[in-house]
């Protein structure tokens, strides 16, 4: 548990290339770390019924989810000798191929980045109460599901 | 006379057509989910949990004055 | 085997913030992606007998590690269900935090994106004919060891 | 007069002193490592591998006419 104040996770709409090659340049004075492991949720423009999926709305239990995202941190802390860790999701709309979710990993060796990253992003999918609606080509709209 | 707070996510609070609402003299969580049964039948054939402050709960819980319970249904962020 | 031709895999000097959001972004237009796995490898200002690394100079035994890049290309696309794999190798000099490997797999699903590219990212380091010369705060030089 | 291509990398060039020559008269790997042993002793003690055209060997292995044969240490990319 390096690291206890709150941290900034959800972001209005789509996470930007450009905020992830800031976040990557910020870490660059960091020279204990010798690996990153980063995932980037996508929104993927599934075909529903004959519909496609535009965009995902994304809204939470807001302070819940930020308790969760503390959790996660701290537990992947205790589990992974780690440097840094940053997660951000993204609140509102995010169009089909735009960013919803940048989970940012951080370690000395590639080995543990690699396995926090797995993890964390699992975590976040079972367990931080997040919620997508899906809108259609055709204005309908879907809640969407996790597998 | 005992109050609590609802609040309801996603495709719950389609169904129960209000995000935030509060309810009186509600003994436990088993107690509540068949008030909201009653008031809302679709709700029967929906999946969700239940927070009491902002904690996930398994089993039946006690009520407090000021609790607030969410309704929550599968999470689906990333 | 989705890709036959020759890809770009060596860059001359650190691979920049710059670098690596112009490739996600150039992926925002191929929806059927729904994760992407990045592993970003980072020269460490290790410490070697009191000595620090201030930089690595790579070099590499091109034409055979051009063919190694592409039949980790051909077997990771053969072993998970990708839609895109793009891998990125310094050559030349890169100082202590500046980012000396950038893979990038793209899928449908994160699962297949994970474990490619921690596939891959073994891979490279096992199989592809690449060598760090560790440069040292004395001016002193030692050949890196991989882990 | 059969001929072949030599390359060394990393920490072995700095042994052999050149990093590009050829060798004339080399049945086979074997042969041609006694060869490079005897030239450069400090090479005994140290771990490489050998390709030929571009791709490891792991045992002997005849050599013909404009073969290209790499000295290679242990890889540290990445």
């Amino acid at each position: 548990m390096k690291e206890k104040k709150k941290h900034t996770v959800f972001v209005e709409g789509p996470i930007t290339p450009a905020f992830i090659s800031a976040a990557i340049a910020r870490h660059q004075d960091k020279t204990e770390i010798g690996a990153h492991s980063i995932f980037l949720g996508q929104v993927r423009k599934d075909i529903l019924q004959a519909q496609e999926v535009v965009a995902i709305e994304y809204s939470a239990y807001t302070e819940m989810a930020l308790e969760k995202f503390t959790e996660i941190r701290e537990k992947a802390f205790a589990a992974f000798n780690l440097v840094c860790l940053h997660i951000y999701h993204s609140l509102g709309m995010v169009k089909a191929g735009e960013i919803s979710l940048f989970v940012f990993v951080s370690a000395k060796h590639r080995k543990e980045a690699i396995a926090a990253c797995e993890d964390i992003v699992e975590r976040i999918k079972k367990e931080v109460p997040i919620w997508g609606k899906e809108w259609l080509t055709d204005q309908q709209i879907r809640w969407k599901i996790n597998s | 006379m005992m109050k609590i707070n609802l609040l309801a996510f996603g495709q719950i609070a389609d169904i129960t057509g209000q995000a935030n609402w509060q309810l009186q003299d509600i003994m436990d969580t088993d107690a509540l989910i068949q008030l909201l049964y009653s008031q809302y039948p679709a709700l029967k054939e929906t999946e969700f949990s239940l927070a009491v402050n902002k904690k996930l709960i398994h089993s039946n819980c006690v009520l407090q004055q000021e609790d607030t319970v969410a309704l929550l249904p599968p999470f689906s962020g990333g």
